[in-house]
């Protein structure tokens, strides 16, 4: 997906429609997935890797098997626990990448001298041709499959979109009288950029990592999916849906769709949270009007 | 007051109350505004920002925020707004009252054209293609537009301000309405085209003895300007006056202490007198006058009730000790 | 202050600036004596932003001389942008942005307070409080954020901040015209007393001549980036000797104003800025 | 006649920056297959057996014994005259593999951004004049869709409309227009989705940005029409950032059908490029991407110059 | 069992006959659209199941896999080292021409030919000419005498094309664009490239003893599972070959799911003697591991039976007796996992880290993959898993350096004819297949003898003694022999599914019911 923008102008003249509860359920649900994974092995009933071919595919609900088992008779549920890792890491480390050299790049654009914003943004107009996902594939193309490679080349594919927004923001922001009036004061571009510019920024680039995470876990797990991410013996939850699809075709599509409604909960749940700092960023642009 | 009085006045707002629905119940904005504007009449509307001018004149218009609770009267033309129906309002709003806002660059929409903008009210007031069209290039001629026709195609990034606010006037104007609501109509422009936009305002409202409300944060421009001027403070009228008398003798002593704020051009060059604290919404505002913790006057008696409207002098005033001689 | 040197504190001869082929600015000279107070009134677009952004260095000029205290800084450059700094200030229009909304008030005024090495922690304490002594905020005001303060309260902030850096020269952009007359008055009286207190110079730009007759000893009047009239302040108001000057003057309401003269004159000055 | 000037050169400006955009991506192409760990022929060949004369064309093509910049443009000069080289896999030339999958993949392309527009304008426009609750609703329905991924779509529509309820085929794009039709949908709609709910969103936050202009006020308060008011001044008004969206949707469906043809049995260059980067079919590889590229190119040089046509606000400085 | 457990699965060895014509058939190819169909290039089961319609060479087999004459009449055998074949007479190229000596030579050569790089090339090395000997008579001279010669003409690389007009084509023939020439009962018509292969009748087809019933035939390339489902379900293609076991339930609802003994094997091969599978106890260690069970009744749903040897019993085309006797003596295979335990216990290398690799398209060789790691590592034992795109599936089979740091692997193969030696000579020392290196002086003994054993009886005695020695070693683990299977829809008939359809015009079987 490459809709980070269309989504950002989004956020910027949205009113926060949706109340306070589901933000408070978005952010309960992300501290559960997030304990879920960190403390996987306390909560698993088994490992992820324990097979018993003579029980695959149990129904959720099974006697032992909460969420059933998968197709090699593994529990659903210890492989969700033990995928989450992979599944909040790898998109992590790329929003965490491209936010790092994002910020770089749109704060030097915005405030560097002219001939960097000309080739900075020129060279980001270039790299949005490539949407992430085909970038991610030439990638897996180039070193073969797994993470590693879809890693680089996302964190790679998502830097121009926080670039742009991080250097409009950064412009807009810096035609604040406040700016301006540090550099009256005396104060050197780059100490103002670092010390007030960059964190009013914070929020709108708070809000602009958690879409892009929710970007990049769709990303990765529509990698895994079509079989080009994540290799045994790991697993995230877009290799749990790729292994269950032919089960769907038996009737039993439970051990494709626990994972891939995890996903979508936790897409949708990260996208409430970003739309929430989103819109108190507006709130504070319109008190400012 | 030099015109002849019409008996029967065009606007008359009457006890209008106005609130809307906040975080811990209804947020007050207006209270007990009162209003008159008779056909020929130009009513000049004065205060400081928040103060409810805006929202006291579109509310003849029947553009009440959402979820607005009023109270009160309102009648445009003998149409009671605040009862009336869509239908009702949509008549009225094409044919018997007109508004122009404070900045002509955000009223007229800039992805159409001039003529596009023009036509349409006049369309709405039910008249046909060819002869709104004839009708807008007239319009522009007489708002003082060069090359009226060529103009009708042109986009209002093309335009300066004051153009602007003209086509936005001759646009209110089109449909010949009976009062004309003129919102900070020049707060938005340069002083010297200022005096044109009043020019072509005050000359046009002559000439079809419309009813006007001007409203303004300028003491002086809407002395200079009205027949008689209305002072609100917080969401209530607290003076109204003539225009000159208002300038000569202010009664309330809110209208005074604006005066005595205002550096004056001419005359000697006087101490600024500053009123201390700063303009209050009428949530805000104390018991009893609004003004009293501002006002040096204040005492006791202030903040039991909200002062009526009084005869003073030459004003009607809302204030339990008017009448303090102002700058002469 | 610390200005020990005699003659004009502000100098600008030939002042010039163009964005690509248009002229925002173009031969504007004026001086500025040590605790004077110089008015720059005109229409909007007339170049008096330009003109104050290139005094302060946020703009380099295309021609011209500015003189700081006989010290060239025509050009802006990094080394000397403390040392301008030290010497000449700036208030901008709008109050409220000109402060980091994330700091509070307090935090704003003791920041260049710390770049310009006043003093350790405790007495750039006491300095921020002077400053806000000086221009009437009171403490719960100082640690308050600027969206909690009022507009003119944030104008008062905006000037302890300027007056702590202890300039010369105070340039003020417009600087009272996004508040309300009370308030106004309030900010006027204060930059008055201020520089009758201190001694700091004001370059005043406004586009309301009443303000610049209160605030102002001299006064500039520009049209279309030029200087079209210029002298002390009551004279040029009471007898303005430019057309332009005359027609600025005419176009204020005060009783008995007549809006369409003013029109008609205003017609016959500018035929070409119609349609 | 300044005015003209300034509009062409802006124009050639742009389609210069698209040309640039699209050779830099080229060189960006190019330099994958150097990339690869190892020898960029045997990459090329696929771990088949050549002959020496076929080897010979995969040097020329791609100037392997030159240094870079040569070989890129010894290989940009075939590219430039639609020679994109031979399949490893396949052994016959890219081109005409190309070209039999394209027309259906255009065809879910086209259904999926009907659907998506049609749908995406229809709730935005919906929800802009709805009632608080009807647009709650709509914001929750667009929300979730705009966070689905098509491959839960997929898994979705498949069991539930296939395995379960067995209205649409499945498989394959069909043959002649209403078969087409009828075999795209399920997929069509499993792309549509997310865009669909961007869009909608999209289109919401823009209307009821125009909501609140003063212009539509004005408008009403010369009794304007709802409905006059919502054409002229709310939905015309919103066509800059709505057409910029359904852009970027366009170009990011071209990508999309990677899952959705894969998923459905449809032959398309979607499922093509899966199958191609998991076979290491480099020379199709290649000739997907710069597709893509070129696609998302002229597609947002297209919006860009659109944009203007739409609303004179977003001209350049050039053409006031 | 779960719920995903086993299908209940008959072989079918026996069909009605078709009894009425059929004008059209939709064929899915499951594992996609061929990348050629250059029969020299036919080393892939989606080539093969279409030219062995529209191909033929100087044999085939019938469908006990017994070699039939095809384009030859007759084989005449004056000594070991020579073969000379005469030629059926009266048949045409489709395009009319007549089949010439020239053209089976040309045929040959194609695929001996270093330049065309087919890897079929191995199977004729103890060819040392093929020469028209008269209009027509082919006479092929070996090296020394091999008794699978004859075989070799009823493989599927070496049918007959028509020298010209393959020349003209050059590299392009087979393609897309290039078409094809042959004689077979089916012709290529059309192939469009992503969409569909179109075969249609060859009305001139020389063997009037079979009439094919289907005018013709379009082959489809739906590779996804429910892709593949949906279409067959709906009538939208008629049959497939290979159905995946996800795809049981379903299809067998909705027509004619049948099931037949393959000439496949799934087995583990170590490809690294030099790491920790070195140790014989390691690999004992291994075998033990595999849940045999689990893996035919769950992975393969019950169509897929435990095997013993690497060549599956139904691939013993002769001397039967000699072969189930060796196969019966076997041990029942069966996993052991205290027994992996204790050699885990004593044998340090038992427990260093191991690489298996598997194919990771095959969701069947996944599945048995993944269950033996884990059971493996349970009894103690550190197994990695290493799936293998495509291509380095591919790259494992030519390169060494791809071979890397792998110690196993499974997968799945097949004989192409009923004949063991076929399988077990690729063990032999320095074999192509022979990945590992492993090296035993008897069994190379055994095979070269073999090799050149032209009496049935005795050759087999000599396989089946090599096979002894190579399952002793453990260098090879056979799995399981899945079944074969194909589906159809009920209103077809006419296929038993087994091997043979990769290379014989299975076409001419189908018809409707
Ligand atoms: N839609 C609304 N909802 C809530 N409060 C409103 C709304 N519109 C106006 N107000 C409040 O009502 C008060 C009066 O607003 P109004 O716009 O009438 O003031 P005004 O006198 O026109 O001021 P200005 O000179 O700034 O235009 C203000 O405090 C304002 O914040
Ligand atoms: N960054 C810029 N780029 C191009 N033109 C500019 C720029 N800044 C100012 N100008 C132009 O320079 C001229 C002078 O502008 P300036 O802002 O100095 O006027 P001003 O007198 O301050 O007007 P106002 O009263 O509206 O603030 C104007 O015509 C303006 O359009
Ligand atoms: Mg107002
Ligand atoms: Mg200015
Ligand atoms: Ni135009």
């Amino acid at each position: 997906m490459t809709l980070t923008v269309p989504a950002l102008r989004a956020r910027r003249v949205r009113r926060n429609r949706r109340g306070p509860v589901a933000v408070v359920g978005a952010a309960v649900f992300l501290a559960v997935v997030v304990v879920a994974a960190v403390a996987a092995p306390l909560l698993a009933p088994y490992s992820p890797d324990a097979t018993s071919l003579l029980d695959s595919l149990l129904p959720p609900g099974s006697p032992g098997h909460l969420l059933g088992t998968d197709s090699t008779g593994r529990d659903v549920l210890s492989r969700l626990l033990y995928g989450a890792r992979l599944s909040l890491l790898a998109p992590l480390g790329v929003v965490l990448a491209s936010t790092v050299l994002g910020v770089a790049v749109g704060l030097v654009a915005a405030r560097g001298p002219r001939w960097a914003d000309l080739l900075l943004s020129r060279t980001m107009d270039i790299a949005f041709a490539f949407p992430s996902l085909l970038l991610a594939m030439l990638a897996v193309a180039v070193f073969g499959a797994g993470l590693a490679a879809p890693m680089v080349a996302l964190s790679i594919a998502y830097t121009p979109f926080v670039g742009r927004v991080v250097r409009s923001l950064a412009v807009q922001e810096g035609s604040r009288a406040y700016v301006e009036s540090y550099a009256v004061m005396g104060f050197s571009t780059t100490w103002v950029t670092l010390r007030h510019l960059l964190p009013n920024l914070a929020p709108a680039l708070a809000a602009q990592a958690a879409l892009a995470f929710g970007y990049a876990l769709i990303d990765l797990a529509t990698l895994s999916f079509l079989g080009l991410g994540v290799r045994p013996p790991e697993s995230d939850w877009g290799s749990m849906i790729a292994q269950a699809q032919p089960a769907i075709l038996q009737g039993l599509p439970a051990s494709a769709i626990v994972p891939g409604v995890t996903v979508l909960l936790t897409v949708i749940a990260v996208n409430l949270l970003g739309e929430h700092l989103g819109s108190s960023v507006g709130r504070t642009d319109r008190e400012r009007a | 007051m030099t015109t002849t009085v019409d008996p029967r006045p065009v606007l008359e707002v009457e006890g209008l109350s106005l609130s809307v629905p906040g975080h811990d119940g209804p947020v007050p904005l207006l209270a007990d505004v009162g209003l008159v504007v008779r056909p020929g009449e130009t009513v000049g509307l004065v205060g400081e920002s928040g103060s409810g001018k805006s929202l006291t004149i579109r509310t003849a218009l029947g553009l009440t925020p959402r979820r607005a609770r009023t109270a009160g009267r309102v009648t445009v033309d003998g149409l009671d707004v605040l009862s009336a129906g869509r239908g009702e309002l949509r008549e009225l709003r094409r044919h018997t009252a007109a508004m122009v806002f404070q900045d002509p660059r955000a009223s007229v929409n800039g992805s159409r054209t001039i003529g596009a903008h023009l036509v349409e009210g006049l369309r709405a007031g039910g008249v046909d293609r060819r002869q709104a069209r004839a009708r807008a290039v007239e319009l522009l001629e007489r708002v003082g537009i060069r090359e009226p026709a060529r103009a009708m195609r042109r986009h209002p990034g093309e335009f300066s301000g004051g153009m602007l606010q003209r086509v936005v006037i001759a646009g209110a104007l089109s449909t010949n309405p009976r009062l004309l609501l003129a919102d900070e109509p020049t707060t938005a422009l340069d002083v010297t085209t200022q005096a044109e936009v009043v020019s072509l305002l005050t000359s046009m409202q002559a000439e079809a003895g419309m009813g006007m409300v001007f409203v303004t944060h300028d003491l002086t421009l809407a002395a200079a300007v009205c027949d008689r001027v209305v002072v609100m403070y917080a969401g209530r009228v607290v003076e109204v006056a003539a225009g000159d008398e208002l300038f000569r003798s202010p009664a309330h002593p809110y209208t005074a202490a604006l005066l005595d704020a205002h550096p004056g051009l001419h005359g000697p060059r006087a101490a600024l007198r500053a009123v201390p604290g700063r303009p209050l919404a009428l949530a805000e505002t104390p018991s009893g006058c609004s003004f009293r913790d501002r006002c040096t006057e204040a005492d006791d008696a202030c903040a039991e009730e909200v002062p009526a409207l009084r005869r003073h002098g030459g004003s009607d005033a809302a204030c339990l000790r008017p009448g303090r001689e102002a700058w002469a | 202050m610390s200005g020990t040197e005699t003659g004009p504190v502000l100098q600008v001869t030939g002042l010039r600036k163009t964005y690509g082929s248009a002229v925002a600015i173009d031969g504007v000279d004026f001086t500025l004596e040590r605790g004077g107070s110089l008015g720059i009134v005109g229409e909007s677009g007339s170049g008096k932003t330009t003109t104050a952004r290139i005094l302060v260095g946020l703009e380099r000029a295309t021609a011209g001389q500015v003189l700081l205290d006989g010290e060239d800084v025509t050009t802006p450059s990094r080394r000397d942008r403390r040392r301008r700094a030290r010497s000449i200030q700036m208030i901008f229009q709008d109050p409220y942005l000109s402060f980091d909304p994330r700091l509070t008030v307090e935090e704003s005024i003791a920041e260049p307070l710390r770049l310009h090495g006043h003093g350790d922690r405790a007495r750039i304490r006491a300095t921020v409080a002077t400053l806000c002594d000086q221009v009437g905020l009171s403490t719960r005001n100082a640690a308050a954020l600027p969206r909690d303060l009022s507009g003119g309260q944030r104008q008062r902030a905006a000037i302890a901040r300027a007056l702590g850096i202890e300039p010369r020269v105070l340039v003020l952009d417009e600087a009272v015209a996004a508040l309300d007359v009370s308030i106004q008055a309030q900010v006027l009286t204060l930059l008055d007393r201020i520089r009758r207190d201190t001694g700091v110079s004001y370059v005043f730009v406004s586009h309301d001549l009443a303000v610049v007759r209160y605030a102002t000893d001299t006064v500039l009047v520009m049209r279309h980036g030029a200087v079209v009239e210029e002298g002390g302040t009551e004279q040029v108001l009471s007898a303005p000797r430019h057309p332009y000057t005359q027609l600025l003057l005419a176009s204020v309401p005060a009783p008995g104003w007549d809006p369409a003269a003013v029109a008609a004159a205003n017609r016959a000055l500018a035929p070409a800025d119609r349609g | 006649m300044t005015v003209r000037a300034g509009t062409t050169r802006w124009v050639l400006g742009r389609l210069a920056g698209a040309s640039g955009t699209v050779v830099v991506a080229s060189v960006v192409v190019y330099a994958a297959l150097q990339l690869v760990p190892g020898d960029p022929l045997a990459t090329l060949t696929g771990g088949k057996r050549l002959t020496e004369s076929q080897l010979d064309v995969l040097r020329q093509t791609y100037g392997l014994d030159k240094g870079f910049v040569a070989g890129y443009l010894d290989w940009a000069g075939h590219v430039a005259r639609f020679d994109l080289g031979t399949s490893s896999v396949y052994q016959d030339s890219v081109n005409s593999l190309l070209a039999s999958r394209l027309p259906v993949s255009l065809a879910l392309i086209g259904y999926a951004a009907v659907v998506t527009v049609v749908l995406g304008l229809g709730v935005a426009v919906v929800s802009a004049v709805a009632g608080r609750r009807t647009a709650t609703l709509a914001t929750v329905l667009t929300s979730g869709a705009a966070a689905t991924p098509p491959f839960v779509a997929v898994i979705v529509l498949l069991a539930v409309f296939s395995v379960g309820l067995g209205w649409f085929p499945v498989t394959g794009a069909g043959s002649g227009f209403l078969d087409r039709v009828w075999h795209l949908t399920l997929p069509a709609v499993a792309m549509a989705i997310a865009a669909f709910g961007v869009l909608a969103r999209v289109g919401q936050a823009a209307f009821a940005d125009q909501l609140r202009r003063e212009h539509v006020e004005v408008a009403r308060s010369r009794g304007v029409g709802r409905a006059a008011v919502l054409r002229r001044h709310v939905v015309r008004n919103s066509l800059g950032p709505v057409v910029t969206v359904v852009g970027l949707l366009l170009a990011s469906l071209f990508v999309g059908t990677a899952v959705v043809e894969t998923a459905f049995g449809i032959n398309g260059i979607g499922a093509f490029l899966v199958s191609s980067v998991s076979r290491q079919d480099f020379p199709v590889v290649q000739a997907v991407s710069l597709l893509a590229v070129v696609v998302f190119v002229v597609i947002s040089t297209a919006v860009d110059l659109l944009l203007p046509v739409l609303d004179p606000q977003l001209r350049p400085a050039v053409t006031r | 069992g779960g719920a995903g457990s086993a299908f209940d699965a008959k072989i079918t060895t026996d069909v009605p006959a078709p009894t009425t014509d059929v004008a059209e058939v939709t064929w899915n190819l499951a594992t996609g659209e061929p990348p050629t169909l250059d029969p020299a290039q036919s080393a892939l089961e989606n080539i093969s199941t279409v030219v062995g319609n529209v191909c033929e060479g100087l044999f085939t087999y019938d469908a006990d896999y017994g070699l039939q004459p095809a384009l030859a009449e007759s084989v005449d055998h004056p000594d070991d080292l020579t073969y000379v074949f005469t030629l059926r007479q009266g048949v045409t190229f489709w395009d009319g021409a007549p089949v010439t000596a020239e053209d089976v030579v040309y045929s040959i050569d194609r695929v001996l030919d270093p330049a065309n790089a087919s890897p079929w090339a191995a199977w004729a090395i103890n060819l040392q000419s093929v020469a028209v000997t008269s209009p027509d008579t082919v006479t092929v001279t070996l090296n020394r005498p091999d008794p699978l010669v004859e075989g070799v003409f009823a493989l599927p690389a070496f049918v007959v094309v028509e020298k010209a007009y393959a020349e003209q084509a050059g590299a392009a023939f087979g393609t897309a664009g290039g078409g094809l020439m042959c004689t077979g009962p089916y012709e290529l018509d059309s192939w469009t490239q992503g969409q569909d292969i179109v075969l249609t009748r060859n009305p001139d087809w020389w063997n009037t003893d079979v009439t094919p019933r289907v005018d013709k035939a379009t082959f489809t390339f739906v590779t996804d599972p429910s892709a593949q489902i949906a279409s067959l379900r709906s009538g939208e293609t008629d049959g497939q070959w290979i159905i995946p076991t996800s795809a049981y339930d379903q299809l067998s609802e909705s027509g004619d799911l049948l099931f037949g003994e393959s000439l496949q094997t799934s087995f583990i091969s170590v490809t690294d003697l030099t790491g920790p599978l070195g140790d014989p106890e390691a690999r004992e260690a291994l075998r033990e591991a595999v849940d045999y069970q689990g893996i035919s009744q769950s992975v393969y749903r019950g169509t897929a039976q435990p095997l013993k040897a690497l060549v599956p019993p139904s691939a013993y085309g002769y001397s039967t007796d000699t072969y189930e006797a060796a196969y019966d003596a076997l041990p029942e295979p069966a996993q052991d996992l205290d027994r992996v335990a204790e050699i885990t216990a004593d044998d340090e290398a038992a427990t260093q880290p191991v690489t298996l690799a598997y194919l990771a398209a095959s969701d069947e060789d996944t599945r048995s993959a993944t269950a033996i790691a884990d059971a493996a590592n349970q009894g103690g034992m550190d197994v990695q898993l290493k799936p293998l795109s495509p291509p380095e599936f591919g790259a494992f089979f030519t390169s060494p350096d791809s071979r890397q740091g792998v110690d196993a692997l499974l997968s799945t193969g097949y004989l192409d004819t009923p004949e063991p030696l076929t399988y077990y000579q690729f063990f032999a020392t320095g074999s192509f297949y022979n990945f590992g290196g492993w090296s035993n002086a008897d069994y190379d003994a055994l095979i070269a003898q073999a090799q050149t054993t032209t009496d049935d009886d005795e050759r087999a005695d000599l396989v089946t003694r090599a096979q002894a020695i190579i399952l002793d070693a453990g260098v090879v683990m056979p799995v399981v022999q899945p079944d074969t299977s194909v589906y159809h829809g009920s209103d077809l008939t006419g296929l038993v599914p087994r091997q043979s359809y990769f290379y014989t015009p299975w076409l001419t079987q189908l018809g409707g019911v």
